[in-house]
């Protein structure tokens, strides 16, 4: 095989996997959340209800698509691939793997080790938000548009806790690619404890979820798209597959999220006190270790899941307040302190 | 502008940071995940306890339920409604037309007073199931039976006529669903005079009013003979 | 001291009628003195909270009992509003009041004539009365003089009859709201 | 494919149109317009006890432009009914009306002037649900109904039959 | 009564002019249950006047009962406040046998007891539960609503329906308790205080609900009289006002219950408030139930009245205390079978009327709380 052909075959498997992660979470929340909430969840379609999100699918591309009269239509339009698109393309530099050995060539579980990727997902991030806040503009709705507005300053703010946070793995492993931050995750420090970032930046752990939470827009953040304030916030305007777009995006961003507090706090692909490589095949070495990182990444789904329908919602002010007066704070105290200790230690 | 009271917060540290309450929080509802997720496995379609899966799993409906009507048959298989129109001026909401009927020679096993009911359409759409129709009943002829998938395509197979109502009693009585028989309710007896009077005075004004009345409203009915609607 | 007794104390010559039923008091004072009369009984007599406002519509109890006097017809249930110069005003504004300190209620009528609608709002001393006032104005016509913001409660703005008077048929008169959403 | 198959029970066509109904029976969101002592029942219908997400009527979404199923479970006063309308103008097809209890049928009890007596004269409606209120399982026995019609639709016989007619015309 | 007013009350909240946007909420909004309307001026997210418009569900009971029978009349009591329909209808009873003149049995007495005060725990299981998905925790509005179905199966086999019961007759009750409440009761007391206080461990401490609610929509106890409040509102405001003590009805000074009050009136005393009222709930019909075993097994349930209910002329007005604050019946009767005149004073219509002072200068997030915390019932609000 030549390298672009790998590579191709890299791009759809990834793909592919963030697609397959954003529809089975859609089942998973419904199911996770009637659970919890002593009811059953949609169980009619296919075995265990796990065809609903076709199901889902199928309706939304098959049904009217509207675009209100006085909305700004190529803006309209526009709105939930802006918002969809960025989530897919972070998934690039995520290493989901260490490596797989196949017909005697190495190939590295990651598209592009690209050496900036750390910077890459957090520009991308950022880009997300101008889907919401097209979508909610061009709608030319009070509701969108405050949903809109919401996102925009929460964007802003979270932006800068969770950067603050990132940073203080930055100095920790001095390197900006996300695989050689996994790479040196490995091991152990202080003789018992994993090599993780969590335990070596707890607080920056803390940080980065709670920036994390509202950079996905997930309750108790979800103020862009708050139910009972706002009707549906930014996409009230929105039906048929636009609506789709905008709901898988939302998945498809917790994806990345999640992969990206696994590659930077837990490891990555690594197990803890085992090297999996030493007494495995290279190949079977290869899916082991996506294996792993896939059931870290689905535990963060599941919290992103499980902590929604457990919490009620911030209000606009408490969001802001929480994020400037006590996460920024938070965040350069940790820095200091981080960068104070590199210093010492090295 | 509007007067506020100054409220002071005060949090407890464990209150004040967020993640303490927010984890406790976390447990019950992992507690409530996990048991409902070992339920979900349990053979049967009532799997989770306080989930009623419907069109497999119903729940038991009470025997006093106020569904639909049926029109009561007597052991003997005779229809018990003669056809009065009681009913009709006792519902809320005017939706029981009934048309009386003199009993034929002959049609002795099939109705059980002199006079039955020659027509008698209920507008379920209008109705409020309020059960006053079954109270006013002097007969115990309608009942208000367990009946409660009602939904219908369209509004005129909601205007239950007499062959419904007749078939209404057969499915409940074939699922043996129906009523229990009414307990007499204990009735307080008037221990003063005066308010005995009273009684006396209104059921007398009753007494008198009632054939009037009986017979204006049969007139009526036999004369304004339209669909409720 | 009885309630009766402190009643007819505190409103001296503005208490035109007094009536007991079943324990509740009813007094009837003249429309002018509406407001003087309140402050009076939520200052003196400790009526401080009002309950309710609402208007009673007496045309047909008249006509009843016009009837009534006139022969004894009985069953009859014909609802002829007969025009005979009813000489006691037609409408009627009740006012509950309740007193905190002493849970004793009172309530307080004021005869409306149907050509003179005009009634003194009690909003100045019981914001309460805001909206019953407002529904009354709405059900029966009543204009409230001083009332903030008189407009129609229940009913949309369009609509122009005064639906609880006994006049009114009950099914309407076939009223539709029809709104045009470009101008709102 | 040829004209035959666009014709007859095209196997495409049908089995599309088949998969199609499967998606909208397996996902009618509803519309909980509910305003009165129906919408109680309705909440319950959607809550813990019955669940109606179990059909996949769930995402309760309060804007018509996401929901294909306008539950109207409640009295429509006259005053309601410009609002009514507008709600249903704006949901996108293809779309279902659920009437819950008397007052949304006919008005019910309140046969009064502020009454709208039945919403059927204002919208269309597929179902009809007695009962004040109905049962949550009289609900959820409209909605199995609902279900039963949406699987025997056909979305696309409309657009085969601009088809067949322009190709007919055109022969 | 007892007026405990200890707190500061502050004029607050923005007063220039300026550019403000229009917003309009509802009457089709998911906070606004179905009918309410709120025409609200924002700066930002900042209300700086709030409108309520209502009507969107007036149905004309009130001229309807002018055309109806006593009887008739009672089913239209369910469709007011149809989240605790029982006390509607015991309400409207209670007046009608005040106009009457009649007293009924003790053990109908007991038995409205126990079924209101079964309704006032479904009541206010509903009210937290909306606050509580209004507010963004949807998981113990299920924990609730599933004790409600418990509730209302034991109305169904009371009385046949589940939610709009028209329980009782004028003169006394029909049934008398069923064998179900006597299985399930004793389980129930402690399912309800269970799923009570798991919706407690979920919400009342966590911050993020306590800033959200508390100092929110804070009102002076002067201010509520003013505007006619009654009910938890008030006091939650810091009025100890109950008409069960204060004018009591039925039996309810025999019974020994305390009336929680709260301090400043915001939205997390109203919430606080209705939690601990549902556990009083509890031990009044714990006591209800004591007395009503100790009747024998025949104790009369019904007065003796009339089959056509006539009362004689005259006006009377009778409330209790329902889930939501008083609750009024005035009926004027000219002899008839059909009451004259029938007024209902609804209990959250005069709160609501206090709404856009109770929101301005507050945000759109806390509307919404605000909106729910009151409990507005569009069936007895607009009749």
């Amino acid at each position: 095989m030549v390298d672009w052909q790998i590579d191709l075959i890299k791009v759809i498997f990834i793909w592919v996997w963030a697609l397959l992660i954003a529809v089975v979470m859609t089942w998973v929340e419904r199911r996770a959340s009637a659970m919890m909430q002593d009811r059953l969840g949609p169980n009619r379609a296919g075995p265990f209800g796990l065809l609903q999100p076709l199901a889902d699918g199928i309706k939304l591309f098959t049904k009217e698509d509207i675009i209100p009269e006085k909305a700004r239509k190529i803006l309209f339009v526009l709105g939930p691939p802006l918002f969809a698109l960025p989530a897919f393309s972070a998934y690039a530099v995520v290493p989901f793997g260490d490596k797989i050995v196949l017909g005697g060539k190495e190939i590295i579980l990651q598209v592009s080790d690209v050496n900036i990727g750390f910077l890459y997902v957090l520009a991308l991030g950022a880009i997300g938000v101008y889907g919401m806040v097209i979508g909610g503009w061009a709608s030319n709705s009070k509701y969108s548009i405050l949903g809109g507005l919401r996102a925009t300053a929460q964007l802003i703010s979270y932006e800068v806790p969770m950067g603050l946070a990132l940073l203080t793995i930055v100095l920790l492993y001095g390197t900006f690619s996300l695989r050689e931050m996994v790479l040196l995750q490995q091991g152990t420090f202080l003789g018992f404890l994993p090599n993780w970032g969590i335990f070596k930046q707890p607080l920056g752990f803390i940080i980065f979820l709670v920036a994390a939470y509202a950079e996905a827009n997930r309750v108790p953040f979800d103020l862009p798209e708050c139910e009972s304030e706002l009707v549906t916030g930014y996409h009230t305007e929105y039906g048929s597959m636009r609506l789709g777009l905008y709901l898988f995006g939302e998945y498809v961003n917790l994806g990345t999220l999640a992969a990206i507090t696994v590659c930077l706090f837990f490891g990555g692909w690594s197990l803890p006190y085992v090297d999996m490589s030493k007494f495995l095949g290279p190949v079977s070495y290869g899916i082991a270790s996506f294996m792993v990182f896939f059931l870290k990444q689905a535990f963060f789904l599941f919290l992103f899941v499980w902590v929604r329908w457990t919490v009620p919602r911030f209000r606009y002010d408490q969001l802001m307040g929480l994020g400037w007066k006590a996460l920024i704070p938070l965040g350069l105290v940790n820095l200091f302190v981080t960068a104070l200790l590199v210093q010492l230690t090295i | 502008m509007p007067r506020r009271p100054v409220v002071k917060k005060e949090y407890t540290l464990g209150e004040r940071v967020y993640l303490v309450e927010i984890t406790k929080g976390l447990g019950l509802t992992w507690k409530h995940f996990v048991f409902n997720i070992k339920a979900s496995f349990r053979k049967g379609p009532h799997t989770v306890p306080t989930c009623w899966q419907y069109p497999e799993d119903r729940r038991e409906i009470a025997p006093i339920f106020r569904g639909a009507h049926m029109l009561m048959l007597n052991d003997k298989g005779q229809e018990l409604c003669v056809g009065c129109g009681m009913c009709a001026r006792a519902c809320p909401a005017k939706c029981i037309t009934v048309k009386r009927g003199k009993r034929a020679e002959g049609e002795e096993d099939k109705y059980a007073g002199k006079t039955y009911c020659a027509s008698f359409e209920i507008d379920m759409l209008r109705c409020i199931f309020c059960g006053n129709c079954e109270n006013a009943c002097p007969k115990g002829a309608l009942v208000l039976g367990p009946g409660y998938e009602l939904a219908e395509y369209d509004m005129e197979s909601c205007i239950y006529n007499k062959d419904k109502l007749l078939a209404n009693y057969h499915e409940a009585k074939a699922e043996g669903k129906l009523k229990p028989p009414k307990k007499p309710v204990p009735v307080e007896a008037p221990p003063a005079p005066p308010k005995k009077a009273a009684a006396k005075k209104a059921a007398g004004e009753k007494g008198k009013a009632a054939p009037k009345k009986e017979a204006k409203q049969a007139k009526k009915d036999e004369k304004g003979k339209k669909p409720a609607k | 001291m009885s309630l009766k007794e402190r009643i007819k104390e505190c409103l001296e010559e503005d208490l035109l009628e007094l009536t007991e039923f079943r324990g509740d008091l009813c007094v009837e004072v003249p429309k002018n003195r509406v407001l003087e009369v309140m402050s009076k009984l939520k200052k003196e007599a400790g009526f401080d909270f009002l309950s309710d406002v609402f208007g009673v519509d007496n045309l047909d109890l008249y006509a009843a009992k016009a009837k009534k006097a006139k022969k004894k017809t009985g069953e009859e249930e014909e609802e002829e509003p007969k025009k005979k110069e009813p000489p006691p005003p037609r409408f009627e504004v009740m006012y509950l009041l309740l007193s905190l300190s002493t849970n004793e209620r009172l309530q307080v009528k004021v005869r409306v004539p149907e050509d003179d609608m005009d009634v003194p709002s009690v909003t100045g001393i019981w914001r309460s009365a805001t909206w019953p006032e407002r529904e009354a104005f709405d059900m029966f016509g009543f204009r409230f003089k001083g009332h903030p913001n008189l407009r129609r409660l229940l009913m949309w703005d369009e609509f122009e009859d005064h639906p609880l008077r006994k006049d009114y048929p009950l099914e309407g008169k076939g009223e539709e709201r029809h709104l045009n959403y470009d101008t709102v | 494919m040829n004209f035959q198959a666009i014709q007859g029970e095209g196997w495409l066509l049908t089995k599309a149109e088949q998969l199609i109904n499967w998606g909208r029976s397996r996902s009618p969101w509803p519309f909980p317009y509910g305003t009165a002592c129906c919408g109680i029942e309705l909440m319950c219908a959607l809550a813990s006890g019955y669940d109606m997400a179990r059909f996949g009527a769930e995402r309760v979404a309060f804007t018509p432009r996401q929901c294909d199923v306008l539950i109207e479970a409640g009295t429509i006063t006259k005053k309601m009914v410009p609002v009514l309308k507008r709600i249903y103008a704006q949901m996108a097809e293809p779309k279902w009306v659920i009437a819950v209890g008397a007052c949304a049928c006919t008005g019910g009890v309140f046969r009064t002037y502020s009454t709208q007596q039945g919403i059927g004269s204002v919208i269309p409606v597929d179902i009809y649900i007695p009962g004040c209120p109905p049962r949550p399982e009289g609900i959820l026995y409209a909605l199995l109904k609902l279900i039963d019609k949406i699987e025997a639709d056909h979305p696309l016989y409309k657009q085969r039959q601009k088809v067949v007619e322009a190709l007919e015309a055109g022969k | 009564m007892a007026r405990e007013i200890e707190t500061v009350c502050i004029t607050t909240g923005p007063a220039e002019v300026g550019d403000y946007v229009t917003l309009n909420i509802g009457p089709i909004h998911p906070a606004m249950h179905g009918t309410l309307r709120v025409i609200t001026k924002t700066d930002g997210e900042t209300i700086i006047s709030a409108e309520p418009e209502i009507g969107y569900l007036h149905r004309g009971v009130e001229k309807l009962g002018e055309n109806l029978t006593y009887k008739q009349f009672l089913p239209l009591t369910d469709r007011l406040n149809y989240c605790s329909a029982i006390c509607n209808n015991v309400a409207y009873e209670l007046a009608v046998e005040k106009a009457l003149g009649i007293e009924v049995p003790e053990k109908a007495q007991l038995i409205r007891t126990i079924m209101m005060e079964l309704a006032r725990i479904a009541d206010h299981e509903v009210l937290v539960g909306i606050l509580g998905v209004d507010l963004g925790a949807l998981t113990p509005f299920f924990y609730l609503i599933i004790q409600r179905e418990e509730i209302y199966e034991i109305f169904e086999w009371h009385h046949g329906a589940r939610l709009t019961n028209s329980m009782g007759t004028i003169g006394g009750v029909e049934a008398d308790l069923p064998d179900r409440f006597h299985q399930k009761w004793p389980k129930m007391r402690d399912t309800i205080r269970k799923a009570n206080d798991e919706t407690d461990r979920l919400l009342t401490h966590n911050r993020i609900w306590m800033d959200r609610t508390i100092g929110v929509n804070a009102f002076c106890a002067d201010d509520a009289l003013n505007w006619g409040f009654t009910g938890p509102m008030l006091r939650a405001c810091g009025v100890k006002r109950d008409l069960r003590k204060d004018e009591p009805y039925l039996m309810y000074d025999q019974f020994d219950f305390e009336v929680p009050t709260g301090k400043h009136g915001d939205v997390f005393d109203r919430y606080m408030i209705r939690m601990l009222e549902m556990e009083e709930s509890i031990k009044i019909i714990d006591q209800a139930y004591a007395m009503y075993q100790k009747l024998p097994e025949d104790a009369p349930l019904m007065k003796k009245v009339p089959k056509i209910i006539k009362p004689p002329e005259g006006q009377i007005y009778h409330a209790i205390e329902s889930p939501n604050g008083e609750l009024g019946f005035f009926i004027k009767s000219d002899g008839t079978d059909k009451p004259y005149r029938i007024k209902i004073r609804p209990p959250c219509y005069m709160v609501y009327q206090a709404f856009g002072e109770l929101v301005q200068g507050e945000m759109i997030s806390d509307l919404i709380a605000c909106l729910s915390s009151i409990n507005v019932i569009a069936g007895e609000l607009d009749r």
